[in-house]
């Protein structure tokens, strides 16, 4: 098989996802796993984290918010980008699957951010004497939880399911681009006070930032909410598939 | 009456609005602030509490051409003012719509907005406080603003004109409040003020503004 | 008993039409007819109380119940809720009757603004009924109904007046009821333009 | 398009609105925060720019859901759709059109309302100028916000939910514009920022407000 | 020319009409008739291309000009001004020609907000004419009319169709006209809800 079919191959099936019987059939046979999986990797990694680490030389036993705070704000990002994607796909390739996988990530990207938010807002008052600062990385999940809100809102103001899908679709786009502008004019704005990354995908650990101690097990709880986020954008776009075909028998009902 | 209010309730749920959304707007109005000062911390604490009344007060704003507006432009309100249902019935009603659905989520939300401010438990308390009797004044007067200028297509802007000269005396007094509460002083005296003001408001705006119905009806 | 006398009504400053005057026991109906811009809507308004008259009395026994030349439905509300609003506001138990009335009932759950010009007309026809006033006041009410359609509201309106209800109507459309008509054009205003009391005094 | 931007320039002032009202409305704000934080005059001096910027927004903010919204309802739109203008062209007048009568007075009021708050000469210039290459920017978000929201009665408060994230760039650059100025550091940077903003947004969303509107008529 | 060609059209999830076909030619009109609520208007708003038909052709050479339920002039403009604009929109020179063809030289300055029902719907017609667009569709035009009016409807249309103008209409009251008419209770389609790709799908 030359590179050339298999890609035409890979990419042909993958449509075939967007086909919400084989999606449901797909996703009702992996959708016990994935939270099977969620539920090891997530309580290990947050077991291990709360329990089996020491405390910070400066933060003390409070260092232990990261377990909740790193993984759901990295989460928080990721929901966001998979309405972006969705909603191109969507207005692309008019794959309905998609834009419901978009309307079912907006939900938990939002409950991330607020997680985010929140474990940060805790964390902020013995590490900084202060619930808020205007920090970039602060104001910029402020925003993005604005976006969230703003995104949802618009869904449920529009009563016709396809024309809200493709509105909420064009506002995910040009929302993208001003996101990335808002990200920038940010740190224009106002240096701050937040760590800087000191995880990065590509090279895994940065061992003068962070102890591979606390690394391990934030790891293992990053895998897990991103699992969690998988699971829950899984069971949302399953509720999200069968509304609509609620929705279909409803109105034979109501036709017949 | 309470039919009409609990129809412009629905409408205002409905219509994708209700109690979330003049909320958000508090909140970002909130959230613009440091935007536009600057994020210095000590200087937005300082003007936290004065800036969540100004906020309180542009949410209440922008909801006001339609109270009146969308009954106007489709003829429902031709049809209410046939009605047994008296003038003043139907103004307070819909104030009462109006405030339900943004004073009051306000003033329930200003403590926690408080907390991206700074502003401590006891201040908070009095905020939100100030804004729960305020906030009616702030409905009935722009519910009064929006029968003068019914007959006025995008009339927002001259709305705004003419409600925000008489918003100034609750607006004073209400961030008095909280600001004389962050000092640790006696706070009551703007409280009692402002209260006065919110009965004022009950007692005298139903007629004028039936009034100004009536006139621009016919 | 609705009783208009002398009746003189104008707009913006200019008056339309002079002297007006019948009256309408229960039971009765009138129909006015006259060209557009005679000033059929500025009369019907003035009797429901909508805008003042130049001068002349208008006195009735019972509640009114006004149609304008728009609907006035709630687009967001079903029909069922449009019409239970005006239940509740005039403390009428008529909906099921008005339902039924004009064929709305399967139309219930629908919100109004989902609804065909027709529809939307039967809705505010309904809602005459839900009043359950005794005059009504109807401004070009069969615009945008089909004949069958059309025929229900003539079964309305008469059994209405059997009922000992009154109704003043305006159409440009034969209605085939069995009600009286009014030309207006007998009393289109000569003197057009309105001076009031201030101007008079400037002469 | 010409005829749609004049077209609605002429309804803008008919309806009691016009250059006047965005004006005083900004006027309004200004005057207002005093009230709302004190008069402590080098507070005052120390947020003015910021708040000059925060009002032009706001004022802009207020008038935006009356841009299609009228014509959505009066049915004209479905008429504009039909004929032989391009949306994209009718998305642009009707930005442009919203500016002139919002942006454009604002920015060459805000030097004079300057004064009120102790701005120099200088300031005031960079202010002028950070409002008259931002405030495009307001309006053809603003719009782009409007053709959302077509179809949803009330949606002002809908609509300023979306608008505002998109607005934070062009709010920061521009407060930032003139709080380098009045620091006396150089304020090109920002400036340059937010013509850049205002070119994209001019090639950009076009597109995406005409297939807004497309989808939301059909 | 305006052909449609296996049109099926349908609002809110339900089909309404199915498989209709008519070729109208240059000279030609052709009067849509069908009981409240058949998808009159959506049928010409499919036309008119402001609605996306579920299948079948509509191919036409020239422009369109579509009136739809409600009039669309702007009541703070004047009549001249509501008809300026147009015309110039379209690019037309036929505004004095459309004030006299529907007898508004006297309302020209004349708010549209004060004009009554009848004069708001002549300034919508004679917007059809300042166009100067080929095919006209309109929905119920001469809703509100008086007599004298409707014949100055039929005239405008007459002459159109005359210039070689294509005119679709759709009304409940005998027009009068010298075109064909189309029932449209025999398209009414029989399976009445849509079911989309993905709907089909999911059974
Ligand atoms: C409400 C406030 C906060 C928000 C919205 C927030 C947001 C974020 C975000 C988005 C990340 C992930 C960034 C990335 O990996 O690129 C992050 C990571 C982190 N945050 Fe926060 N944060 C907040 C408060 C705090 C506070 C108070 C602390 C403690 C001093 C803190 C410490 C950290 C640390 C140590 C990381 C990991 C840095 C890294 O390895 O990337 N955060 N936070
Ligand atoms: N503000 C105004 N200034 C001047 N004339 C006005 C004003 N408002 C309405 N008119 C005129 O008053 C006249 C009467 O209007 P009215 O709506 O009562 O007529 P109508 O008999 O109901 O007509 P139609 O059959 O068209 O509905 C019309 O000629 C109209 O142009
Ligand atoms: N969103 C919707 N959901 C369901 N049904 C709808 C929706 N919108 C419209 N309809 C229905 O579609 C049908 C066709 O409407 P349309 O306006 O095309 O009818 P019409 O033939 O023009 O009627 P009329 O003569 O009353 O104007 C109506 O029965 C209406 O109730
Ligand atoms: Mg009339
Ligand atoms: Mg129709």
């Amino acid at each position: 098989m030359s590179i050339q079919s298999g890609i035409k191959y890979f990419w042909s099936s993958f449509w075939q996802l967007a086909n919400p019987k084989i999606f449901m059939g797909w996703s009702g046979l992996w959708l016990p796993w994935v939270i099977a999986c969620t539920v090891i990797c997530l309580s290990t990694g947050l077991i291990w984290g709360f329990f089996f680490t020491p405390d910070d030389v400066r933060q003390g036993s409070t260092v232990k918010i990261i377990y909740l705070h790193v993984p759901s704000a990295l989460m928080a990002i990721n929901g966001y980008f998979l309405i972006v994607v969705g909603s191109l796909f969507w207005l692309i390739r008019r794959q309905h699957v998609s834009v419901l996988a978009a309307k079912a990530a907006a939900p938990v990207g939002m409950t991330m951010t607020l997680i985010a938010l929140a474990t940060g807002a805790i964390w902020g008052q013995p590490m900084w004497g202060t619930y808020w600062v205007w920090d970039p990385r602060l104001t910029s999940f402020l925003i993005l939880f604005l976006f969230y809100i703003g995104y949802l809102a618009l869904w449920k103001a529009i009563e016709d399911e396809d024309k809200a899908a493709d509105l909420t679709s064009v506002l995910a786009l040009v929302g993208a681009v001003f996101a990335v502008l808002s990200r920038y004019a940010v740190l224009f704005w106002n240096q701050g006070l937040h760590q800087g990354t000191t995880v990065t995908i590509a090279d895994g650990v940065n061992q003068e930032n962070i102890s591979s101690v606390f690394f391990q097990p934030l790891l293992l709880s990053m895998v897990g909410f991103g699992l969690l986020f998988f699971a829950l954008l899984l069971v949302g776009t399953r509720t999200e598939v069968r509304a609509r075909r609620l929705k279909v028998l409803e109105a034979f009902e109501r036709a017949h | 009456m309470i039919q009409v209010f609990r129809r412009d309730v629905v409408l205002s749920i409905r219509s994708g609005g209700g109690f979330g959304l003049a909320l958000i707007f508090f909140l970002i109005v909130v959230v613009l602030v440091p935007f536009a000062l600057g994020p210095d911390q000590s200087l937005l604490a300082k003007i936290g509490p004065g800036l969540l009344w100004l906020g309180a007060l542009l949410a209440c704003l922008l909801s006001l051409d339609r109270i009146f507006g969308m009954d106007y432009e489709d003829g429902t309100l031709d049809l209410l003012a046939t009605s047994p249902l008296p003038l003043e019935g139907v103004y307070l009603a819909k104030s009462a719509a109006h405030w339900l659905t943004t004073g009051l989520p306000i003033a329930l939300a200003a403590p926690v907005l408080g907390v991206l401010l700074n502003l401590n438990f006891y201040v908070s308390g009095v905020l939100c406080l100030s804004l729960l009797l305020g906030t009616p004044t702030l409905s009935l007067i722009g519910s009064f603003g929006a029968t003068l200028t019914l007959g006025v297509k995008r009339g927002g802007l001259l709305l705004s004109l003419l409600v925000l000269p008489l918003y100034i005396p609750t607006l004073i007094f209400g961030a008095l409040a909280v600001h004389a509460a962050a000092l640790g002083h006696t706070f009551e005296g703007p409280l009692i003020f402002i209260s006065a003001i919110s009965l004022g408001a009950i007692a005298i705006l139903p007629f004028f503004s039936a009034a100004a119905l009536r006139i621009n009806l016919s | 008993m609705l009783e208009v006398a002398n009746l003189s009504v104008g707009r913006g400053g200019i008056s339309l039409l002079n002297n007006v005057s019948f009256s309408l026991k229960a039971g009765q109906g009138l129909v006015l007819r006259g060209p557009n811009g005679i000033g059929k809507t500025s009369l019907l308004r003035s009797v429901a109380g909508l805008q003042r008259p130049l001068c002349g009395d208008i006195s009735l026994d019972g509640s009114i119940a006004y149609a304008a030349h728009v609907d006035g439905n709630k687009g967001q509300l079903t029909v069922r809720e449009n019409l239970n609003f005006w239940a509740d506001v005039y403390g009428s138990e008529m909906m099921e009757v008005a339902l039924i009335a004009f064929k709305l009932h399967d139309l219930g759950q629908r919100p109004a603004a989902n609804l065909s010009a027709g529809q939307q007309r039967r809705l505010s026809l309904a809602r005459m009924l839900v009043t359950g006033c005794k005059v009504w006041v109807m401004d070009e009410p069969t615009v945008s109904l089909d004949q069958e359609n059309t025929a229900l509201f003539r079964v309305a309106v008469e059994r209405h007046l059997q009922l000992g209800g009154i109704a003043l109507l305006s159409s440009h459309s034969e209605l085939e009821l069995n009600t009286e008509t009014l030309d207006l054009v007998q009393f289109r205003a000569s003197q057009r333009i309105i001076v009031s009391a201030f101007d008079k005094a400037l002469e």
